[in-house]
């Protein structure tokens, strides 16, 4: 779902609608993580070619953040989640 | 300079441009309040019309939401700054309240072209049997974000943000011209 | 002798007479016409030249594939360049040009290209134009580019207006043939919402050219029927002229309608969009584009007067046109047939039927002459075909003459909106042509770009697709029923494949526009480049304006045919958007000239503009940038005035634009606190701070003042260039990092009219109208609290903030009493000298201040660079951007770090953007020291200041450099000092 | 066999018959001494220089698809060397200095055509940053001219300079920049390697690789295990995809872009013009058509397509520069995937395998280095040392601090 995307707050809406950031990566570390671990969730990506979840900020409609659990190859959509559920685990 | 002349001016290029008659009318909303609502994790739509029930039955409870736990409460009453310390002072904890009044624009798009109008903006499918009297969308119409809610049938109100009221306005404008000539 | 009028024509309204023309040569038609078919009545077959060898060429297609037939029509603003005139639609007072073609298309001088056709060959201009190495810049490109492309553009803007429209249904039904109408009419008796396209004039697809009747009623009678039937049904929508030229993701179709491109320019409504973009979100879709004919390659193929079967059949019995007296068809298929009795039904001899099957499957009761087993090996004539030599199966040449002939080599599916989103169309021998890719999820093809022959089949496979589709969608429906068998319909038909013609002699056109032929596509194989797609790069084969429609397979069969395997093996090149050109304009819609973007505008730039503000662009906004008054003539003559009377007495400047954003709950201050790398646990009710903000990766990402105004309570402002970017971070670090925060965010940039009061006497100005008491004691500076105004008749909230270095304020009211508020302040400081200044006076007072903006903070920089590292906080356990920052990188004592500096003499200017250099040293990249971020004319000092990064700045204050600007070709000795070139101590500040 | 005035001659009048394959296409041989995975640009060029300069010949190049399939066939042909970092603007400069002699060298015309890139500015911000940039290159030798309007005008009469909603102040210009046909780019590369004895393998996609500890053996292909002493990754889109393979991850996601090209025109656009107030950027080809782009899609992708979105975005972006071209026609859209850094500039380096080199992150503007690249590359394959152009473009420069960030948005690959 690259045209359109499914936000689970207001609906059906169309990418310009939204602005990308990127893979989710890594957890943000604890204050007291090594370097090295900050290093790999600022920087490292695993890209893969397949199923990937991103962040897509529902800018122009109810300013959520969002994770699209989305095919790179296909473009095809399976999951859409308000952000916050990756912390909470909970509804947003 | 106690008694110099305020005046609270009004953002709409030239309100009074809006083509009566045909089959498409663009109007501005002069009066009234918008203020924008701010829940938290918790809060739901039912416990905030609880709550303006009870801290301000007088100003209504037309609440659009515009995200999880964020609405657009608005009204056609003038509410004071009195008033509003008030009911912000009651309202507090549970829901903080950011005056918008100045900061969101209403207009009122109607005829039975209007939908057509809508359109040629926004993605969102407004057919009557998806998008039915008294339901918002948080929604960008051309370039410009707004807030579009069906208040008639063939009757629209759209919010935005001060800044844009022009061009949203022109925009319209244009986008109704085919139906404002004939 | 070429094509003429004759009777019939169902398309055609003889009433309606419609003037034209052609090269400036005066002809008319009928309303109903295309130019093609208008140019054809008027007996004109030779209508332009190709690319490569300026061949003369006429019209081969009826429709969206024609890749000759391309002309200019209309002028200036409304000039289109490239359009087929199969397309276009004749109305009065249309002129059409010829184009790539000088003088004429009668004489074409480039047509001695054609001469150097055995050097011309595909590739050749990768092996050549090289010797002597500097005349390919210098001669041979030049020339290469005088001769490129075909039509010329405009230079003119289009008076047109366009726009786009979003539209959603249940099914959306691709071509209004046979099979598409009864899909939508299916569809539309069942309820669904039902959208149906097709790029013609008209809908009916093929059934348009059918001559014979259908379940005994006239084909036109039939059509007439379903088409007022869908018109009937309000859950139809019919779109007419209408091209879905892209299938994107998700079911997004991208359509174009030509709304008024049919009309002469006095017929224009302007409140109408010329062309419409329809971004259609379709549930299901049921694909029924058809096929489109495919062209033999043989000798001479190119002949004005070469048609195809199909399109002269259409010129025929819908427009009432005949190609020639004397016609001859080339075909492998028995659809064709039917353009041989149509034709003589219609009075045009047809001299001969030239066919290479023997096989016998061949049904055919006209009166021709049957050549079977045979090929037409070569044509003849100057600017229009005369004869044809056909070879018979026992090798004998015979010459016919004709005056025109028409060619079928079969049927390709019109697959290209199924493939765009990746699939790949099958081969199948059974239909001689790519099939639809297997998975189109959503997508239904059917009719003939399924495979279908017969009309009554076609009916059949657009019902049965519907019902597939609806059921997809958990309605239910029946096929609609539609008339019965047609006269002569075949359900079967035994393509022969015929990609080449062997015993061909002149030059046998694969692609015709870009002038690819049969010999270019073994060259290239013969030199190893012999995939498909290597072969379409090499040849330019398929990469005309008609991107291989009628080409493609043709090619395709030829590579198979040299390497000895079937189509499916080579494959087809990737089909991509656009299925047909579409224009800039309808892509762009409204938004153009200053309708580009939106205009944001402050809620005093009506303000501004009484008070004679020049305005500048900044993002969206306007902002007022400088305030001329009578008798300055140059924009510094304001700007130091502004200056100066700030720094003297007192001046006001909207600063409304910057982003500003409320901050509520229980964790707001510990939100503050991880956002900012500075404190903010303990900022009091009451109190501002200046806040750096940095990215996760260490570097400063923005800065501007957050207030506490309350229990629980923020006021963020932050710069103009970065509002949206920085409530979109904190929605993030809001929602995403930290939910469990109790925080909550609302822009309110718009909800203020915001004004800085700055000056010695600016507290005089504001004690005027606020109510309360502004000495330093009760309001001092940083001091932030809402504040009654004009005697309790307004609210608003008052900062003592400085940018300016100034003592001053920041007073913000609700936008619609700014205007008034804004007046107020001018009255109350007239007896002060007050005046407006605007962004360069802004600007000017920060750099004198050393102040840092954008121009510093470029996204490279650290607190540190800036000369601000100890606001970065070492007892703050975590923070946005803590660990990043303390790389090895981000610490090195070369990086370029703030500084002051000014020219060694006064009188010396310099510009934004010099590096510095040590003097003395050359000049190198490896030597820059730095860059100057930012520079004025200092009216307090009387001199050029700037700001710089430069390496290991701070340390070198009092040194001597050289300020370098070679795009200038000028150097100044400059000498880097502290950033504050005003009032270091922070005296006026806080008076 | 050589392409000369005389070889042309006589083909024209033996029909063309007798023309020879521009390359071989053998059969993987069981070892090299180099494999080079990735037959675009950059690969081929660096198996040329390899087998040239530095007399390596023992070479494969090994491509999945057909020859040029990725992104050297499907980007906008811009090049210029107009880079504002220390790290990058001498590289970049050395790769303006080989195309300019290329076709000399390598005997094949890739129409390499120094016809000017100017940058639209808008702003007096961006005027400034432009200044900056073109001192940057002047310090380098770079030629850059900062042009004000009228000097623009003359140039580009038809851009909108009356009703822009943002007016145009002027333009930085790099004359000697420019486009060059991008197909002939590879397979000139491609001729040039297979004289030198390089193998050119086509269809022959890397799906494992084989490791003994730190040192690689050799790679599993769809055409079986090839063994090597040197590795060399040129896989552009894939880069992460292949990095897998070593459990590699890399500070890179791949991005799709979009180009387009229009109808054939006359010659009206004579330079190369970048658009600065929106993603705009546009050459005419030597066939006539108006080739141009704008910025990427935005989400991760490996699909070669993008959407509507940014079909509208380009086309809205390239009439508020042109306004003439409302009825200029579209022809064809395609994309390509962009390994995109986390500070927008390349990597070639040395990985933690020892016999593993990397050449990646390219983003969109790699195909101006594809000659740089190959020789660079080629010079650290051979001798293990960064070629002097190319230190900074070091693996562990993000671990470290020291970015190379041309437009300061900090690590998020889709900025820049
Ligand atoms: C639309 C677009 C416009 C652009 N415009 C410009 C521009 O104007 N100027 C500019 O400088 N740059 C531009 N670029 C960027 C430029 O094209 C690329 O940076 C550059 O081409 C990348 O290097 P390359 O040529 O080696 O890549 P590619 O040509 O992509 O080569 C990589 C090759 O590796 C192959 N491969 C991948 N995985 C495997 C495997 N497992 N086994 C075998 N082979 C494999 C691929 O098939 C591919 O052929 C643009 C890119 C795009 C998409
Ligand atoms: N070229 C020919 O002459 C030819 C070839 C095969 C079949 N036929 C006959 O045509 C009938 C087939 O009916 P059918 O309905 O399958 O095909 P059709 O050719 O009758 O109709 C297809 C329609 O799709 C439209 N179309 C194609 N691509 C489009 C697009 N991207 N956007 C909008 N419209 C588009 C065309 O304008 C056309 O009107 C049969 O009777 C068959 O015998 C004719
Ligand atoms: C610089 C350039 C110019 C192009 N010009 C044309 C053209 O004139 N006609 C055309 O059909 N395609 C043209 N293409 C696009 C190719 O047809 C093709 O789409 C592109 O190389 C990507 O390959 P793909 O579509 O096969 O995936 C051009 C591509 C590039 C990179
Ligand atoms: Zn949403």
């Amino acid at each position: 779902m690259s045209s359109l995307v499914k936000c689970p707050h207001c609906g059906l809406r169309p990418k310009e609608e939204f602005t990308v950031r990127g893979e989710v990566a890594t957890p943000r570390p604890d204050a007291g993580a090594e370097e090295a671990v900050w290093f790999d969730h600022v920087y490292l990506r695993d890209n893969p070619r397949g199923e990937h979840r991103e962040y897509w900020h529902h800018s122009g409609g109810c300013r959520r953040w969002l994770v699209l659990s989305r095919n790179t190859l296909t473009h095809e959509t399976s999951e859409v989640v308000d952000a916050s559920t990756l912390k909470t685990g909970g509804a947003a | 300079m106690r008694d110099y002349p305020l005046n609270n001016r009004c953002a709409f290029p030239h309100p009074d441009a809006s083509g009566a008659g045909a089959s498409i009318n663009l109007a501005p909303v002069k009066d009234g309040f918008v203020f924008h609502v701010l829940g938290d994790a918790k809060s739901d739509e039912a416990a905030l019309r609880q709550a303006l029930a009870k801290v301000a039955p007088e100003l209504g409870d037309d609440v659009r939401k515009s995200s999880p736990g964020q609405w657009f409460w608005v009204g056609s009453i003038a509410v004071s700054d009195v008033r509003l310390a008030e009911i912000q002072a009651a309202l507090t904890d549970t829901f903080a309240l950011v005056d918008q009044t100045h900061g969101r624009l209403r207009m009122v798009l109607s005829g039975p072209s209007s939908r057509t109008v809508l359109a040629k903006g926004t993605m969102v499918d407004l057919s009557t049997d998806l998008f039915a009297i008294g339901q918002s969308a948080m929604s960008q119409i051309g370039h410009i974000g707004a807030m579009i809610t069906r208040v008639e049938d063939d009757s629209f109100e759209l919010i935005v943000l001060r800044s844009f009221a022009g061009s949203l306005w022109d925009e319209l404008q244009h986008m109704a011209a085919e139906f404002l000539t004939g | 002798m070429t094509g003429f009028r004759i009777d019939g024509g169902t398309l055609i309204d003889r009433n309606d007479v419609r003037r034209f023309s052609f090269n400036g040569e005066a002809l008319s038609g009928f309303g109903g016409d295309t130019v093609a078919s208008a140019l054809l009545a008027n007996g004109r077959q030779l209508v332009g030249r190709s690319f490569k060898y300026h061949r003369p060429r006429g019209i081969l297609t009826a429709g969206a594939a024609e890749p000759n037939a391309l002309l200019t029509i209309g002028r200036d603003g409304r000039r289109d360049p490239n359009t087929r005139a199969t397309m276009a639609e004749l109305f009065d007072g249309l002129e059409a040009r010829s184009q790539n073609c000088w003088p004429n298309v009668n004489f074409d001088i480039g047509a001695a290209n054609g001469l150097l056709g055995p050097l011309l060959g595909a590739g050749f201009y990768y092996k050549t134009f090289m010797w002597p190495a500097a005349f390919w810049e210098k001669v041979y490109e030049p020339l290469i580019r005088k001769a490129a492309g075909l039509g010329r553009a405009s230079y003119d803007p289009d008076p047109g207006y366009y726009e786009k429209c979003w539209a959603h249904c249940d099914l959306l039904v691709i071509g209004a043939g046979a099979a598409g109408l009864a899909a939508a009419l299916t569809a539309g008796r069942a309820g669904a919402r039902v959208i149906i396209a097709d790029e013609g004039a008209q809908l009916g697809g093929g059934l348009l050219a059918e001559g014979s009747p259908i379940g005994g009623k006239p084909a036109d009678a039939v059509l007439a029927d379903i088409v007022g039937e869908l018109h009937a049904l309000p859950n139809v929508e019919i779109k007419k002229r209408t091209t879905v030229f892209a299938a994107y993701d998700d079911q997004v179709f991208a359509a174009v309608e030509r709304v008024q491109k049919h009309l002469p320019e006095g017929a224009i409504n302007p409140h109408l969009a010329m062309e419409r973009l329809w971004r259609i979100v379709a549930r299901q879709v049921v694909l029924a584009t058809g096929a489109e004919e495919r062209p033999i390659v043989f000798g001479g193929n190119d002949r004005p007067g070469v048609m195809m079967a199909g399109a002269m059949r259409t010129y025929l019995n819908a427009y009432g046109v005949a190609p020639g007296k004397r016609v001859a068809l080339f075909a492998n298929n028995n659809q064709a047939y039917q353009t041989a009795m149509d034709l003589e039904a219609r009075g045009v001899e047809v001299a001969a039927i030239i066919d290479p099957r023997t096989c016998p499957n061949i049904r055919y009761d006209g009166k021709a002459r049957m050549i079977a087993g045979a090929m037409v090996r070569d044509t003849a004539g100057r600017k229009a075909i005369k004869s044809i030599t056909v070879r018979h199966d026992d090798g004998r040449d015979e010459v016919i003459a004709v005056d025109a002939l028409a060619v079928s080599g079969g049927y390709s599916p019109i697959v290209h909106l199924a493939c765009h989103r990746g699939g790949k169309p099958a081969w199948s021998d059974e239909h001689v042509g790519f099939m639809p890719p297997e998975n189109t999820d959503g997508m239904t093809p059917c009719g003939a770009v399924a495979g279908k022959i017969g009309i009554v089949d076609c009916f059949a496979a657009g019902g049965a697709a519907a019902v597939k589709a609806l059921a997809e969608l958990g309605v239910m429906g029946d096929a609609a029923t539609l008339p019965g068998v047609a006269q002569g319909d075949a359900t079967v038909d035994h393509v022969q494949p015929v990609w080449s013609v062997s015993s061909t002699k002149g030059k046998a056109f694969v692609d015709f526009q870009n002038d690819v032929a049969a010999s270019d596509i073994t060259l290239a194989m013969r030199e190893g480049y012999d995939h498909v797609e290597l072969a379409k790069r090499y040849t330019t084969n398929g990469m005309a304006t008609d991107q291989g429609k009628t080409s493609n397979v043709n090619a395709i069969g030829i590579l198979a045919e040299n390497k000895g395997v079937s189509p499916g093996e080579i494959g087809t090149t990737t089909f991509r958007p656009f299925y047909t050109p579409v224009s800039f304009g309808a892509l762009v819609g409204a938004s153009k000239g200053m309708e580009f973007q939106p205009i944001r505008k402050s809620p005093l730039h009506g303000w501004a503009e009484r008070h004679g503000a020049r305005f500048v662009e900044t993002g969206l906004w306007y902002r007022s940038s400088w305030f001329p008054k009578d008798g300055e003539t140059f924009w510094r003559d304001s700007v130091d005035r502004e200056v100066n009377t700030v720094r003297t007495k007192v001046g006001i400047c909207d600063v409304s634009t910057l982003g500003k954003i409320e901050i509520f709950g229980a964790d707001a201050a510990e939100f503050l606190n991880r956002v900012y790398c500075n404190a903010f646990l303990k900022l009091p009710i009451g109190k501002a701070r200046y806040g750096i903000m940095l990215r996760e990766d260490g570097f400063v990402y923005d800065d501007g003042t957050t207030s506490c105004l309350g229990e629980n309570h923020y006021f963020m402002t932050t710069t103009t260039a970065l509002a949206a970017g920085v409530l979109t971070h904190l929605e993030f670090c809001a929602q995403v990092l930290w939910p469990e925060l109790d925080v909550r965010l609302a822009s309110a940039t718009d909800q203020w009219a915001q004004m800085a009061i700055a000056g010695p006497k600016s507290r005089d100005v504001l004690a005027k109208i606020i109510d309360e008491d502004l000495s330093n004691e009760a309001f001092p500076f940083l001091a932030a609290r809402e504040v009654s105004m004009f005697g309790g008749r307004l609210k608003g909230r008052l900062f003592r903030i400085s940018f300016s270095g100034e003592l001053a304020y920041e007073i913000a009211v609700p936008a619609g009493y700014g205007d008034s508020v804004a007046d107020a302040i001018m009255t109350a400081g007239e007896e002060f000298g007050i005046v407006p200044y605007g962004t360069e006076a802004l600007g000017v007072m920060r750099i004198e201040k050393g102040h840092v903006t954008h121009a510093e903070i470029n996204g490279t920089v650290t607190p540190a660079d800036l000369g601000m590292g100890k606001m970065v906080s070492a007892k703050k356990d975590d923070f946005i951007g803590r660990v990043m920052n303390l790389r090895e990188g981000l610490v090195d004592p070369n990086r370029p770090t703030l500084v002051g500096i000014k020219p060694k003499s006064a009188s010396d200017k310099f510009a934004t953007g010099s590096h510095i250099l040590k003097p003395g040293d050359p000049v190198s990249l490896a030597n820059d020291q730095g860059y100057v971020t930012s520079m004025c004319h200092s009216p307090t000092l009387g001199h050029a200041i700037g700001l710089a990064l430069v390496k290991n700045g701070p340390s070198r204050h009092g040194e001597e450099v050289v300020i370098w600007n070679g795009l200038a070709g000028t150097t100044v000795t400059g000498i880097l000092c502290d950033p504050a070139f005003v009032d270091p101590e922070n005296e006026k500040l806080h008076a | 066999m050589r392409y000369s005035a005389l070889s042309l001659l006589g083909n024209a009048f033996s029909k063309n018959k007798n023309w020879k394959p521009a390359w071989r296409n053998p059969d993987p041989k069981p070892h090299y001494d180099v494999i080079i995975i990735g037959g675009g640009g950059h690969g081929l060029a660096t198996a040329y220089y390899l087998s040239k300069v530095y007399g390596v010949r023992n070479v494969a190049v090994l491509e999945k698809g057909y020859l040029g399939s990725g992104n050297i066939g499907r980007n906008t042909t811009i090049i210029r060397s107009n880079y504002l970092l220390e790290g990058n603007n001498p590289f970049y400069e050395f790769s303006m200095k080989l195309w300019e002699g290329l076709e000399q060298d390598f005997n094949f015309n890739a129409m390499v055509s120094q016809r000017g890139v100017i940058n639209l500015f808008h702003s007096d911000a961006q005027r400034d940053a432009y200044t900056r940039r073109g001192n940057a290159m002047r310090l380098h030798g770079v030629d850059a001219e900062l042009l004000n309007r009228d000097q623009l005008r003359e140039k580009l009469p038809f851009l909108d300079y009356e009703n822009a909603r943002f007016p145009i102040m002027g333009g930085l210009m790099q004359a000697r920049g420019g486009t060059v046909r991008h197909d002939a780019v590879a397979w000139g590369f491609a001729r040039g390697a297979d004289q030198n004895g390089v193998d050119i393998i086509q269809n022959c996609e890397v799906t494992g690789i084989d490791r003994d500890g730190d040192q690689i053996t050799g790679v599993q292909t769809t055409r079986g295990a090839i063994k090597c002493n040197k590795l060399a990754m040129a896989v552009a889109g894939s880069s992460s995809h292949v990095a897998k393979m070593v459990d590699m991850r890399l500070p890179i996601e791949s991005h799709a872009l979009q180009a387009f090209v229009s109808e054939g025109l006359k010659p009206f656009i004579d330079t190369v013009v970048t658009f600065g107030a929106g993603h705009f950027y546009v050459s005419q080809s030597d066939k006539g058509g108006l080739v141009f782009g704008g910025d990427i899609e935005g989400y991760n992708s490996y699909a070669q397509r993008g959407n509507l979105a940014n079909v509208e975005h380009v086309a809205e972006a390239g009439m508020a520069m042109i306004p003439a071209l409302s009825r200029v026609r579209i022809l064809r859209s395609w994309g390509g995937i962009m390994d995109m850094s986390m500070d927008g500039s390349p990597i070639m380096d040395r990985t933690h395998l020892s016999n593993l080199y990397f050449n990646g992150g390219w983003c969109y503007g790699g195909f101006k280095a594809t000659p740089a690249s190959g020789y660079c590359f080629a010079h650290l394959l051979a001798t293990d040392t960064p070629h002097e152009t190319a230190t900074a473009f070091r693996m562990d420069r993000f671990a470290r601090g020291y970015l190379l960030d041309e437009k300061g948005v900090g690590a998020q690959a889709n900025l820049h």
